[in-house]
């Protein structure tokens, strides 16, 4: 390892975290400008032009607020989960590429951070312990409310996780690699969302659940649980909840982009490799839109039905989608796959809304 | 893999099948007549067994040499599976009449009949974990199955916390032994052995640490401490399937690594063997003593008949009488077998609800008003003493010609002792039934009845004819590809 | 070199530390947490031994399933409090001493074989990588695979049955 | 865990309703509220938890307290009235509606038929303004926050109509004894047809969003079923009632105002669970929209007030040219009007059900009792009933669907 | 590349604490993070055999441990969760309910 390239890779990690941090500024932003408009109101307007200003004023205001530590709880957990929330959410984009080669300077730098041939799995590894903030939030903050949350969480996690693993194997078989890298490569002819249209969509509801976004906000449920695990968080601390939320939302955007719709690859991007980041953006920014307009349409799903759908629709689809996929790579009939799994999620679909009829008929709740 | 592969452990896949059939059968049985999965897992347990008689002969490995196919996993699979039959013989009535009646015990039962069967086949200490695992985790619910009932869950939970710390030693003694020889298969580290290249002293600490793992499944001393409890906690159907079958499982385990692989450790590895026999027989037997409750007698007489056949172990080293001593093992282990599940099957006869009737003074007067179960009782016990014309005589006779044989006389003199001492707590069990007067209250149920009479009949009958069971538990003598 | 050697003994202290940690905290949550410090520092060393699958395996495992259930279950059941260590007064230094005679036993047979064990042989560039472990897993360790698998079914059931409420 | 150790002193006025199960440890008791985003206000609940799911709900009340009742027993007839729009005050002319009527009856007083039928359309559009904030409530509540932001939008105009007829947005206090406090201006009738126009297409909006969304569906289906008995053996009235298949209105039942005049339907629902409720009340909405659209077409001219110089205070212009009108005006402001011993009771459709007010004269000029019979007070009890087994999550929607207004349970 | 021996060394002080955690702790939630402990330090054994050798089997073997380990918390737990709702306690020392 050279000495330009270590000074490579420390500028590219610098250049990820501060990306990723503006987003998350600029993120909440957006997500209160959306929801403002679907809600018929105007939203932040009084900060800088078109109150592009505001995530500068939110963050000085939370900077100088007044932090608070409950006096029974647990002061160093209590401290160290905001940051334990965080980290993940910062690394789980190092084994995103983010574009091509290009050169600058004379230099060909790639832009991604690394290509680890197991790539999905430290996706999947990250995701897993990303949960502990939250869990120990609720713990350590001594509070019913906040311990609710907690519980809710990881077991939330936990079950939309498989999911959310399996629905990585689509890709995976597709591409034949676990590398990122192999992944957008091989989507070069066709986006893998056309062959895994049903993955994809569980690949989306998943991750919902995992960044406990609407209608799976379970952990902070703030008509039920008041604001769950963050309950007894202020100032700074809030903060990083907060941010370690915004980030996820925007991470696993990118990774739905990068899974399924090609990554940074677009028109232009062999010519121009500067364009990839950019195209890479722009998908980002329509599957986040996505979720915000979710955010604004659905009520909550209840906690039970949640982890029912979860276990016994989402799970066995994505088993489904896993089965149909191996078959139709087998076969050698890629267009089998998009055809058979859609019958499955229709199938499944009509059945669910069968029995929730006769359900809500009989009078068992 | 190939199509012998699959041939070779098709018991196994039938068992696991049809394991998995039942668990979708189940949705559709009336919540009432769970019984009808009783029927259905026997069937399943028979095809098994007749696929297994069927297959009798020959030797063979298949996947890579993950399993060995030889008379010894043959015997041991039909033990497994007659004992998976008896199991069921003796839970029928009984989960109903405790009111835990539910079709998963069934299919808990057949899992860990099916980890039984792969263990009697494994010659892969990976495979010898896996099966060791596969049999035990059904084991420990199946212990804590009579919940909320308080004896029941102590007896899973400590059951679990000490199978699992002995599967911890079964992990790191494997990675140690692998370390050593390279390999993990039982060949291999024989090959590895033989022509030098192993490393003997990481292979002493690996064989100890599988030593140790193996030992707290088959309760020797000093590695016993759990078994009174869960004896006497666990459902009694559950403990009499667990006395036979992961005993027999880890002894299958326990003279398939030993006796092949590990025998050229011999030097270090046999007086230890030879002081842990003697200590298991010695505290069993005088442990029992002392005890009122029958499923804690029968547990110490468990543990004590654990130290009659690691006596075998001792002759790891003397090739010459592998045959008859790994024959001993297998036919203890029948008679044993037999035995047991013939008294388990009279203490659930005896047993009440909420755990009564399971003092040896609940026996009293059993003589006089049921002759025939007192009569069953009896040969039990006897065959338990090793009087003849029993099993359980026999069982004693070949185990201690081997080690008389391997020249250990001491140890042999021991094993006589102690038999003498559990002549007492047995023949305690005898007098107080015919001596004493009471009013014994007991169940008459079809397959408990009939269980017990043909384990009284197979204790007697077979023991006059042992010639060909033991000939042939003798002829399973491992095969080991060179 | 050196940097290398640094860097493990500085990963084997934490690593020790934090077994200790687990070991003697008064707390449960305390000790999940140990464990969990403790198998991630173990997955950094199955990165060092070229088994980056296995490594990422042991976090997604270990540190995302098994240890969450862990402290799922001590919130649920409230029971960070562990009480005291040990029952009888003679448990606690006879464990120690044959703690300290099984380590320094252990310790002494392996680094008194050190030439005996060899030093990392060369491998392939793709040695642990998952496709190579796919591979081994679906050919020659197809038996094993397939037990797990039932394995898990068994105890999947087994759970169940033990928390299914009673009606 | 010695921390965790309740004991029944520590649990104030509700700990002897406890259970064993509680104190024991094996249930999670868990404080709600006052201050809770759920409540509705402050509302506290003492939930008794196995887990998530609710084994008891204890609700206190009392945080809102603001003696109304008394209060108004130190004023004149007349002032008193300006109290009752702070009761309810969702429903801030019902409650003056049914005050009037009281007094009204109390002294026997006429209300002329413009009056009648403004009070009609007023009190209509505050049903709808009411049902408007419990559907975006009780959308919030299920998270489902946009509703929130919509039905405020519409409410929005009809408190725009609020201001423009007693020149405040809530507590316009515009029906006074023998009628309105003055007549309508121009413009209010075209306000109101406008608002009409609009409103079906919005309702139709929001039955889109919720109506047959599925989230919605399992979160109201089935939860908080109150059967047909336990209504009426509880006493809860309203859109609950009727939801659980009574129809019972006091608009149909013992019309005022001129109900009688007007054709509309009483919906019922026989389900009696959060989905029925909901049914009910945007029905409700659709047919306080007929009652407004018949009472604008017919709507009378003439005077707005009673001409009874007793108990209306005369109009200013009166005063400059007419002696008797001066005193009237003085007598009536200082001294205000005496009604003969005796008592009364009256009762209204208020959009939570029967809001009756019971008032006593001793014959002085202030009222001896005022008695409110509110109906978030008795719809509250049943709460706990519904709650029981349902999780933490059914119970918000539960506080949703009873559409309790705390200042109308505590008084 | 470090002598494989220090891992192997590492493994051993890990399994020795982690089977001094199961004797001198008697709560069963700790016991059997014990118990992890333990099978963790042999699965560090297998990988850096694995690695001295070049040989897969040992990482196999891992994966193999890492699943039944999974098994058995499932199982495990499931036990703890439920004698906790019985007795309010898991404390290994005070489960008597047996006497011999």
């Amino acid at each position: 390892m050279t000495t330009g390239s270590v000074w490579e890779w420390i500028i590219k990690s610098v250049v990820i975290v501060f990306g990723l941090l503006t987003g998350f500024a600029y993120l909440t932003l957006l997500e209160r400008k959306v929801l403002a408009k679907i809600q018929v109101r105007i939203g932040p307007n009084r900060a800088g032009p078109m109150g592009l200003f505001q995530p500068l004023a939110d963050a000085i205001k939370l900077i100088f607020k007044e932090e608070i530590i409950p006096s029974r709880a647990d002061k160093i957990i209590f401290v160290l989960a905001p940051i334990i929330t965080v980290i993940p959410a910062l690394i789980i984009l190092g084994v995103l590429p983010f574009g091509g080669i290009i050169t600058l300077f004379g230099r060909q730098i790639s832009l991604s951070l690394a290509d680890l041939n197991v790539g999905v799995l430290y996706i999947t590894a990250i995701a897993s312990i990303s949960i502990y903030g939250i869990v120990l939030a609720g713990w350590s903050s001594n509070n019913k409310y906040a311990m609710l949350g907690g519980i809710r969480s990881s077991a939330q996690m936990i079950s939309y996780e498989l999911a959310l693993g399996l629905s990585f194997i689509g890709p995976i078989l597709l591409s034949g690699s676990m590398s990122l890298h192999d992944i957008v490569a091989a989507q070069k002819p066709l986006w893998f969302v056309v062959y895994q249209p049903v993955g994809a969509l569980i690949f989306w509801i998943a991750t919902l659940a995992e960044v406990n976004r609407a209608p799976f906000d379970m952990p902070e449920a703030e008509q039920e649980l008041t604001a769950g695990y963050h309950t007894e968080y202020s100032g700074m601390k809030f903060a990083l909840f907060f941010m370690a939320e915004y980030i996820k939302m925007i991470a696993v955007s990118a990774i739905a982009a990068t899974l399924f719709f090609g990554g940074y690859r677009f028109v232009l991007e062999d010519q121009y490799p500067i364009l990839g980041p950019v195209w890479l953006l722009g998908k980002v920014i329509v599957l986040l839109f996505g979720m915000i307009w979710v955010r604004a349409t659905l009520p909550r799903i209840r906690y039970d039905r949640l982890m029912a759908f979860g276990w016994k629709f989402l799970f066995p689809l994505a088993l489904a989608n896993v089965f149909f996929t191996a078959i139709g790579i087998v076969l050698e009939k890629l267009w089998l796959i998009p055809l058979l799994t859609i019958a499955v999620f229709l199938g499944a679909v009509v059945m669910v809304g069968i029995s929730e009829t006769r359900r809500w008929r009989s009078h068992v709740f | 893999m190939n199509f012998s592969d699959l041939t070779t452990i098709l018991p196994l896949i039938t068992l696991v099948g049809w394991a998995i059939i039942l668990i979708l059968v189940d949705l559709f049985i009336p919540a009432q007549r769970k019984g009808i999965m009783a029927m259905l897992s026997a069937i399943g347990i028979m095809i098994s067994l007749v696929i297994a008689i069927c297959q009798f002969g020959g030797q063979t490995t298949a996947f890579s040499g993950m399993v060995v196919f030889d008379g010894f996993s043959v015997f041991l699979q039909i033990l497994f599976l007659i004992s998976g039959l008896a199991a069921i013989a003796l839970a029928y009535d009984y989960i109903k009449r405790q009111g835990i009646e539910r079709s998963e015990y069934y299919i808990l039962l057949m899992f860990s009949l099916s980890g039984m069967t792969l263990m009697a086949m494994a010659d892969d200490l990976i495979i010898i974990f896996l099966a060791l695992e596969l049999l035990s985790i059904p084991l420990y619910v199946l212990a804590g199955f009579a919940n909320p009932r308080l004896d029941s869950e102590e007896a899973a939970l400590k059951y679990f916390l000490l199978g699992s710390f002995s599967d911890a030693f079964v992990v790191f003694g494997t990675a140690l032994v692998f370390g050593a020889a390279r390999t993990t298969t039982i060949p291999g580290i024989i090959a590895a052995i033989t022509v030098g290249a192993a490393n003997l002293i990481l292979l002493m600490v690996g064989a100890a640490l599988i030593l140790i793992g193996l030992g707290f499944k088959v309760s020797i001393v000093p590695f016993h401490m759990w078994t009174p409890d869960v004896y006497q906690g666990a459902p009694s159907s559950v403990t009499a399937f667990m006395a036979v079958g992961a005993k027999t499982a880890g002894f299958a385990a326990l003279l398939r690594v030993f006796m092949a692989a590990f025998n050229t450790l011999a030097v270090d590895l046999v007086p230890v063997l030879w002081a842990l026999a003697a200590l298991t027989m010695i505290l069993g037997n005088i442990t029992a003593i002392v005890q009122g409750n029958i499923k804690r007698l029968l547990a110490y007489s468990s543990i004590a008949h654990t130290g009659y056949i690691s006596m075998v172990l001792v002759t790891i080293n003397q090739s010459r009488i592998t045959q008859h001593a790994v024959g001993a093992a297998l036919f203890y282990l029948v008679a044993y077998a037999v035995t047991s599940f013939g008294a388990w099957a009279v203490v659930i006869t005896l047993e009440h609800s909420e755990g009564k009737g399971l003092n040896v003074e609940d026996y009293a007067g059993l003589g006089r008003k049921y002759p025939a179960l007192a009569a069953a009782m009896t040969v039990f016990m006897l065959s338990f003493t090793g009087v003849p014309p029993t099993l359980g005589f026999l069982g004693k006779f070949y185990i201690f010609r081997a080690v008389l044989e391997g020249g250990y006389v001491g140890l042999a003199i021991i094993g006589v002792l102690t038999s003498l001492v559990s002549a007492y707590y047995y023949l305690r069990v005898v007098v107080v039934m015919y001596m004493r007067e009471g009013e014994p209250l007991v169940r008459k149920e079809f397959w408990l009845s009939s269980t017990i009479f043909m384990t009284a009949i197979a204790t007697v009958i077979v023991s006059i004819f042992s010639t060909p069971l033991f000939t042939w538990a003798s002829k399973g003598i491992m095969f080991i590809p060179k | 070199m050196t940097l290398n050697y640094a860097l493990f003994f500085i990963l084997a202290a934490i690593a020790i530390a934090s077994a200790l940690g687990m070991l003697l905290s008064k707390n449960a949550v305390y000790s999940a947490l140990f464990l969990i410090l403790n198998f991630n520092v173990v997955a950094i060393f199955y990165v060092l031994l070229n088994a980056p699958f296995i490594a990422l395996t042991q976090i997604t495992v270990y540190a995302g399933a098994i240890m969450v259930l862990f402290l799922f279950v001590i919130m649920l059941l409230g029971a960070e409090q562990t009480g005291r260590i040990s029952s009888a007064r003679w448990v606690k230094p006879a464990a120690y001493s044959l703690g300290i005679i099984l380590i320094s036993e252990i310790l002494y047979i392996i680094f008194a074989q050190t030439g005996v064990i060899p030093d990392a042989a060369s491998i392939a560039a793709e040695f642990g990588s998952p496709v190579t472990v796919g591979k081994a897993l679906f050919s020659r360790y197809l038996l094993p695979f397939e037990a797990t698998s039932v394995l898990l079914i068994a105890s999947m059931i087994g759970a169940i049955v033990l928390t299914k409420r009673k009606s | 865990m010695d921390d965790y150790k309740i004991t029944t002193d520590a649990l104030d006025d509700v700990g002897h309703l406890i259970s064993e199960r509680a104190l024991k440890g094996e249930t999670v008791l868990l404080n709600m509220g006052p201050q809770h985003p759920s409540t509705h206000g402050v509302l506290r609940l003492l939930l008794e938890l196995d887990g998530e799911v609710v084994v008891n709900c204890i609700p206190d009340i009392g945080f809102l307290h603001t003696g109304i009742e008394k209060n108004m027993e130190t004023k004149t007839y007349e002032k008193a009235a300006v109290m009752t729009d702070r009761l309810d005050y969702l429903n801030t002319v019902g409650n003056n509606l049914v005050y009037c009527l009281a007094i009204e009856k109390l002294v026997g007083l006429d209300v002329p038929a413009r009056a009648q039928a403004l009070r009609v359309i007023l009190v209509e559009l505050q049903r709808i303004a009411s049902h408007l904030v419990w559907l975006g409530t009780h959308g919030l509540d299920l998270a489902a926050m946009s509703m929130f932001l919509y039905c405020f939008r519409e409410r929005e105009m009809i408190m725009d109509i609020m201001e423009m007829v007693g020149g405040q947005r809530m507590m316009a206090t515009c029906i006074r004894p023998g009628g309105m406090w003055r007549d309508v201006p121009a413009g209010f009738e075209e306000a109101v047809r406008q608002f009409i126009r609009i409103f079906p297409k919005r309702i139709k909006e929001y039955e889109n969003l919720l109506t047959r969304n599925p989230l919605f569906l399992e979160r109201t289906k089935n939860i908080g079923i109150l059967s047909k008995e336990d209504a009426l053996r509880w006493g809860v009235t309203g859109p609950m009632l009727r939801a659980s298949g009574v129809a019972h209105d006091l608009r149909k039942v013992r019309p005022y105002s001129g109900y009688e005049l007007y054709d509309f339907d009483i919906p019922t629902q026989s389900d009696g669970d959060t989905y029925a409720r909901y049914l009910v009340r945007m029905e409700e909405m659709r047919q306080s929209l007929r009652i407004i659209q018949q009472a604008l077409d017919k709507l009378p001219s003439g005077p707005v007030r009673s001409n009874n110089r007793k108990f209306v205070p005369p109009p200013r212009a009166e005063i400059g040219v007419s002696m008797e009108a001066l005193i009237h005006h003085f007598k009536l402001w200082t001294e205000g009007f005496t009604p003969t011993k005796g008592a009364v009771y009256e009762a209204v459709e208020s959009p939570r059900g029967e809001l009756g007010v019971y008032l006593e004269s001793d014959g002085t000029p202030k009222p001896f009792r005022v008695h409110w019979r509110t109906p978030s007070f008795l719809n509250l009890q049943v709460l706990p009933l519904l709650a029981k087994g349902h999780l933490v999550a059914d119970l918000v929607a539960l506080i949703g669907t009873i559409d309790i207004v705390l200042g109308d349970v505590d008084r | 590349m470090l002598p494989v021996s220090y891992f192997i060394g590492l493994a051993a002080v890990l399994f020795a604490i982690g089977t001094l955690g199961v004797l001198i702790r008697r709560n069963a939630i700790i016991i059997f993070m014990s118990v992890e402990l333990m099978l963790n330090a042999g699965n560090l054994a297998f990988v850096s055999f694995a690695r001295a050798f070049g040989l897969l089997d040992g990482q196999i073997f891992v994966f193999f441990i890492m699943a039944m380990a999974a098994a058995e918390v499932a199982v495990g737990l499931a036990l703890i969760v439920d004698i906790f709702h019985t007795k309010q306690s898991i404390d290994i020392d005070q489960m008597n309910s047996m006497k011999g």
